[in-house]
């Protein structure tokens, strides 16, 4: 029992610690009113709670992102199941897949501002651009790492091509497809604050640009803190998720007993 | 681009709803008295305020019908009609008094401001050629109009480090000496001073002299299908606009509310002015300036009905 | 000992062969399944790899019929012709006299990779029921044959199990109760007691013995173990040397039922065992 | 066989190639200004990047992709070593870190503004301090994940704590460490392109912006563009010092595949 | 067949149960490896799980000692108690009357799963080096022992290979290879020829018991294959039921050199075998 309450007594010191550190150096006004003191920022966060504007912008931004997921994974899986299934629509795609895979967003952001405006349409857009890729590309691997022997068992079987599809392939991607979903989801997150704070979309992204470029330093401190929990929110949320879907994966299965 | 919305179709009530954009300046004042005081609602309207990251961005929104009006100033619109986007001026939303230019105490009449540190070596505009001064963003108002108080004092724009900073960096970054100038709006010019700056010049003012400057844009297919609201969000507009000018007390206490500033900060500095009329001549001068110092190859050929209802 | 290796036109040869065979063995007047000069090249032009190069073996219906030979020879590659799994690219394989083109319904295998071949998404029972779906059973149906499977390898407690719950023997067990559920009249299974442990290798191979005689199946399997296929088979083939050829058919003519205890300890298991046994040792 | 390669060859050249002639034709008359014509994109693009800003902008904002880049790589890894092998450590950075992880990167920029300034050395720390905790969080799990079998192996044969540490650790970790490096450079990458967006009138990201904000839709389209070939030429380069070093972790997953 | 798992001060019982042996086998007055009351428990509090409760045996320098038992009876934890990587619960072990608390340096284990036992990044070659590193031998020395050890395994030419390049059995050989090339004094071997062909099992049998000649190793063996303990060792460690204890210390008197064909084939053999395996079946 012991053993187990001490890495939380420690991980309580952590960030007790890194509080009192920031504390310090702010009140030493090492950086000048740039580094608002703790205390400032969580009084300031506490009045930011407090207002509804915030939490519509918190909503929107959660809506932005999880709309954008669902529709990159909807429409990722399917591409992705596509692309693996028939190699030649694999070739095709290749090199535009390969090469549009490392560009992030933020690349096209401009154009997307451009055209669509500062609006909610842009985020989303933005979004479902970062999503997709990751999401086709890993459900091609996942397509492709099927096990033979579990393809050949099932064609052993007499089970047609598109039963194969559904009930051997799709299930064997499922882990790829978790992974991707797992990077996948914090990036929506961070698209669509990106979208907001560069591109002038809806949601936090815009309340943090706000708050830069009013100087109003404890809020923007106090807005970037929502983010990092928000953000804790979403990895837990999506490795729940995974957990409950791929409960049967080798990384989630409970310690069995040999 | 996006399509158009569709045209303007009013609600049960007989009331249309217009998306306007603006970029949360003391000078939305002028379009907040018109909501406040129930002048859309005269008009068949009702208006739904949002906030643009900037002018760029809005006239994107707009002419894409994302928006139905945004707030830009003449020069970003400028160089958006120099690449052919389609938009036509809707109303002014802030300028200067005709004669402005002349006045004694420019500082009272323009909202922008370039400042430098009380000790600093920079006494002239030409003094900028080599120095890092910041603007709000490039190409932009404050860079053409600095841009023009340098060379007309005959110094080289182009050998001034122009650096990009949002005005409370800004500010930050001229008291710390990290900017050797900077170019501000209202409040932060008047902020500034507060902290012990120097006003340099007004260039605003200087450029433009008098007439509209902020206006109300709206993308050219919204013109045509909302012309009817559009032209009852002139009238309530230049109504407001007439009221605030001449209750500037009442305004300023908005901008304060506006601009998160305190009303004593707003008070010391410029106090706006909401012309009540575009005039092309006014446009023209800003578009013959821009292509005098550069930033334009030519003068834009503005279309005769660039102005709405005109 | 006859050496079953050399028919070229299966069906007529068949008959002369049985004429040769006194044991009384269940056996058909057909031969079950037919491999004739079969050969198998993996790969073309400059890469290609003859794996098998020219292999004739039959087996009677409700034979049971062992193939042991070094690692790698191509004994999985065999039985992937077999299955219909890959196409020969000479000679052929039969069943009843059809050529084998695609999987025979009538046949089921067992993978040599066990743990690869069940899907470690479905529970137990769902592994079996798997490829029962496109049969259209009814759900009755459906039930009675999967916990018939289970219950005839001793499962029925784990139905609800996740195959990776289950330790190495299980799994296997599973793999060989979803071939049961499936009713085939062929079975065919690859190294399907490598790596379990002794005892439960002692009763997968009885419960092979029991199958075969509760269903009257027809039973293909591949080892590596020499003890195993003796105890095992009606006949053993035995395989050597890349290209994989055919070494020798025993006959094993050993007393049924047979048992774990005193048929290994038979004088004339012994005997079998090492004449496969000098089959494998010597030099190819 | 030999057929079909060809064929795919033939298929993953020629769908690309289609593409981009479908462009130049479909836009070869577009007068619509946020759609220019790819030839008019194609000349701004030579005269913006090859020669004008080549120094000033390009080689300015690769710089600082690439000192942030190397300084995240190393700080990352070391300090993951140290959090996964020290108990103590691990526990009382782990909310923390997973905390900070949660943060977009992208939103620490304006706080980087507001405390160090817009030179370089923001855009270096930012890329560096942003692009940190992928390599961290990877090099940790790696460590942790390194099996009890070979950490046996090393104890039966009595190696040295050091040997551990350099021999068997690091090397068994290196491919979850390079997964967290491959993170790190997309974080670095659009860290740089964020900071010049929101800090500077230099860099390609500056530019970019600033053609859209003044509506020169063909400069903007060469710097998403030039953006688009520079993630595309680093991913690549990164992939081939990923083959250099894990070639023995690819072979035997390719091998594993394959039986 | 005497039982040797009862002695409860190991030096002293050791003379004993020397005096009533007969065989004229390679031994040594002390005991190599000393096995007394020997407890394993994993985990503690509820979830506490004794795998090992009382285990006795000792093993004489130069001997090979093979231990079969049911999987997951415990065999794994026994070795690793012996090569220090876990810490007995209760009861000690010993090698040479010293009681072993963390890996001894005389002692060398070829681990259960070899291919996790292998550093993938490293050659065959580099495998065989790692551990010598600390050892500061000259380049000279350190060139023979790999190469000795590569040879004595058959896999000369695959120095330059990685062991994932390898098939299992040839993967297994590098294990061994890096054992031998540490030159041990005690070998200790988990499984290790499970899942390799019958030849490669051959050879790597005969291997070990060249091994134990011509270095005087002293060897323990874990496997499940009942042949193969019989043919390997001088004694044969039964153990049974969970937890572990031992059910018989089997004397194996078969004549050297051991031949796989002639000693397999001997009526004695067959004795012995189907003693361990009657131990085996009957339900413990
Ligand atoms: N798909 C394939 N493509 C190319 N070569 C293959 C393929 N499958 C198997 N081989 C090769 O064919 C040979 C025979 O393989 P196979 O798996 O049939 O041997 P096996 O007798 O079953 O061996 P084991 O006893 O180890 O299971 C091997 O050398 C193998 O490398
Ligand atoms: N680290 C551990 N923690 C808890 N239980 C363990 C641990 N290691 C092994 N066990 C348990 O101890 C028992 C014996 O395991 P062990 O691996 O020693 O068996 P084994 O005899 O080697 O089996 P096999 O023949 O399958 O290799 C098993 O029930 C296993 O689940
Ligand atoms: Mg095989
Ligand atoms: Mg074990």
């Amino acid at each position: 029992m012991k053993a187990s309450v001490r890495p939380h007594a420690f991980s309580i010191m952590g960030v007790a610690g890194a509080l009192v550190i920031w504390q310090v150096l702010a009140e030493a006004k090492v950086a000048g009113n740039a580094l608002p003191p703790a205390t400032t920022v969580f009084a300031t966060l506490t009045t930011i709670l407090g207002t509804g504007t915030f939490w519509s912008s918190l909503g929107v931004t959660i809506g932005i992102a999880l709309l954008a997921l669902a529709l990159s994974a909807a429409t990722g899986v399917a591409i992705g199941l596509l692309v693996g299934s028939f190699e030649s629509v694999k070739y095709a795609t290749l090199a535009v897949l390969e090469f549009l895979k490392p560009v992030p967003p933020i690349v096209i952001l401009p154009l997307a501002v451009l055209v669509l405006g500062p609006t909610a349409e842009m985020s989303l857009f933005l979004v479902v651009f970062g999503c997709l890729l990751p999401i086709v590309m890993q459900t091609v691997d996942g397509v492709q790492g099927t096990d033979p022997v579990a393809r050949d068992t099932a064609r052993s079987y007499g089970m047609g091509e598109g039963e194969i599809l559904a009930r051997v392939v799709l299930p064997s991607a499922m882990p790829y497809i978790g992974t991707a979903m797992r990077v996948a989801a914090p990036a929506a997150l961070v698209v669509t604050v990106v979208a907001g704070l560069l591109g002038g979309g809806p949601g936090l992204g815009q309340n943090i640009y706000q708050a830069q470029a009013a100087g109003d330093y404890a809020g923007l401190y106090g807005l970037v803190i929502v983010l990092g929990v928000l953000g804790l929110l979403f990895q837990g949320a999506t490795r729940l998720a995974e957990r409950r879907v791929l409960h049967w994966h080798e990384s989630y299965r409970e310690a069995v007993p040999r | 681009g996006g399509g158009s919305g569709p045209a303007a179709v009013p609600a049960a009530d007989g009331t249309t709803t217009l998306k306007v954009g603006t970029i949360g300046i003391g000078s939305d004042a002028g379009i907040r008295l018109a909501a406040d005081k129930g002048y859309f609602k005269e008009q068949g309207l009702n208006v739904e305020i949002s906030v643009i990251a900037n002018p760029p961005a809005g006239i994107a929104a707009a002419q894409s019908g994302q928006i139905d009006l945004t707030y830009t100033p003449s020069i970003p619109l400028l160089n958006a009609l120099s690449q052919n986007v389609p938009l036509k001026i809707v109303a002014a939303a802030d300028g200067y008094k005709d004669g402005a230019g002349t006045s004694s105490d420019l500082n009272r009449v323009d909202d922008t401001g370039l400042l430098v540190r009380k000790d600093s070596s920079i006494t002239r505009p030409k003094d900028l050629e080599g120095k890092n001064v910041s603007v709000p963003a490039r190409k932009a108002q404050l860079e053409v109009t600095v841009s023009k108080l340098v060379k007309d004092d005959g110094g080289d724009p182009a050998k001034v480090n122009w650096m990009v900073l949002d005005p409370s960096s800004a500010l930050q970054s001229l008291n710390s000496g990290r900017v050797d100038a900077a170019s501000l709006v209202a409040p932060f010019t008047s902020k500034a001073v507060s902290e012990g700056n120097h006003l340099l010049a007004s260039p605003g003012v200087e450029f433009f002299e008098q007439g509209a400057i902020g206006l109300w844009v709206s993308g050219a297919n919204t013109a045509k299908s909302k012309e009817k609201a559009l032209a009852g969000f002139k009238a309530a507009i230049y109504k407001a606009n007439a009221y605030a000018n001449g209750h500037i007390d009442e305004a300023q206490q908005l901008s304060a509310e506006i601009t998160k500033t305190p009303l004593d900060v707003v008070k010391s500095g410029a106090v706006n002015y909401w012309p009540d009329e575009v005039r092309v001549e006014d446009i023209e001068r800003a578009n013959n300036n821009l292509a005098d110092l550069g930033f334009l190859n030519a003068p834009v050929k503005l279309p005769a009905d660039i102005v709405f209802g005109k | 000992m006859s050496n079953r290796a050399a028919p070229t036109l299966p069906t007529r040869n068949r008959k002369s062969t049985m004429a040769q065979q006194p044991e009384t063995r269940v056996s058909a007047s057909t031969p079950r399944l037919d491999v004739a000069h079969l050969a198998k090249t993996y790969g073309s032009g400059g890469n290609a790899r003859t794996v098998i190069e020219d292999l004739t073996f039959t087996v009677d219906a409700g034979e049971v019929v062992c193939i042991v030979g070094p690692s790698g020879v191509g004994k999985t590659t065999l039985l992937k012709c077999l299955a219909g799994l890959q196409p020969a690219t000479s000679g052929r394989a039969a069943i009843d006299g059809r050529t084998i083109s695609g999987p025979p319904p009538e046949m089921a295998l067992v993978f040599q990779d066990y743990n690869r071949s069940l899907m470690p998404w479905l529970t137990v029972r769902k592994n079996l029921v798997l490829p029962l779906r496109h049969l259209k059973l009814s759900a009755a149906e459906l039930k009675e044959r999967c916990e018939g499977a289970l219950a005839a390898v001793g499962l029925s407690h784990a139905d609800n199990q996740y195959p990776w719950q289950l330790s190495g023997g299980m799994q296997q067990r599973v793999a060989i109760a979803r071939a049961l559920a499936y009713r085939p009249e062929i079975l065919i299974m690859d190294e399907p007691f490598a790596s379990v442990d002794a005892q439960t290798r002692f009763d997968l191979e009885d419960l092979c013995l029991k199958i075969r005689r509760d269903f009257n199946m027809t039973i293909l399997v591949v080892t590596h173990d020499i003890d195993e296929a003796v105890y095992l088979a009606d006949r053993v083939v035995v395989l050597g040397s890349r290209p994989a050829r055919v070494l020798k058919v025993v006959d094993v003519d050993l007393p049924a039922p047979r048992d774990q205890i005193t048929t290994r300890s038979l004088p004339e298991f012994a005997r079998q065992r090492t004449e496969v046994l000098s089959l494998i040792k010597r030099p190819a | 066989m030999r057929n079909i390669t060809m064929r795919n060859w033939v298929i993953g050249v020629a769908a690309p190639v289609l593409l981009l002639v479908a462009w130049w034709f479909l836009s070869a008359d577009s007068t619509d200004p946020f759609f220019p014509p790819l030839q008019t994109i194609l000349v701004r693009f030579q005269e913006l990047w090859l020669f004008e800003h080549f120094q000033s902008d390009v080689l300015l904002s690769l710089g600082n992709l690439f000192f942030g880049f190397v300084i995240a790589a190393g700080a990352g890894i070391v300090l993951g070593f140290i959090t996964a092998l020290v108990a103590p450590v691990r526990w009382m950075l782990d909310l923390l870190i997973h905390f900070l992880r949660g943060i977009p990167p992208v939103a620490l920029v304006p706080i980087f503004i507001s405390l160090i300034g817009f030179g370089t050395q923001m855009r270096v720390t930012s890329i560096a301090l942003a692009a940190l905790f992928p390599t961290m969080i990877a090099t940790v799990d790696g460590i942790r994940s390194v099996s009890n079998d070979l950490m046996d192996v090393s104890r039966v044969y009595r190696l040295t704590r050091k040997e551990r540490v350099l021999k068997v650790l690091l090397p068994a970790a290196t491919p979850q460490i390079f997964s967290g490096l491959q993170v790190s450079l997309q974080v670095a990458f659009i860290v740089m392109i964020a900071s010049e967006m929101l800090g500077s009138s230099q860099g390609i990201g500056a530019m970019t912006l600033l053609a859209q904000q003044s509506f020169m839709t063909a400069d903007m389209w060469a710097g998403i563009l030039l953006l688009g070939v520079i993630g595309f030429l680093v991913n690549i380069l990164f992939s081939l010092l990923r083959r250099k070093v894990l070639s023995w972790y690819i072979g035997s997953r390719r091998l594993a595949r394959a039986s």
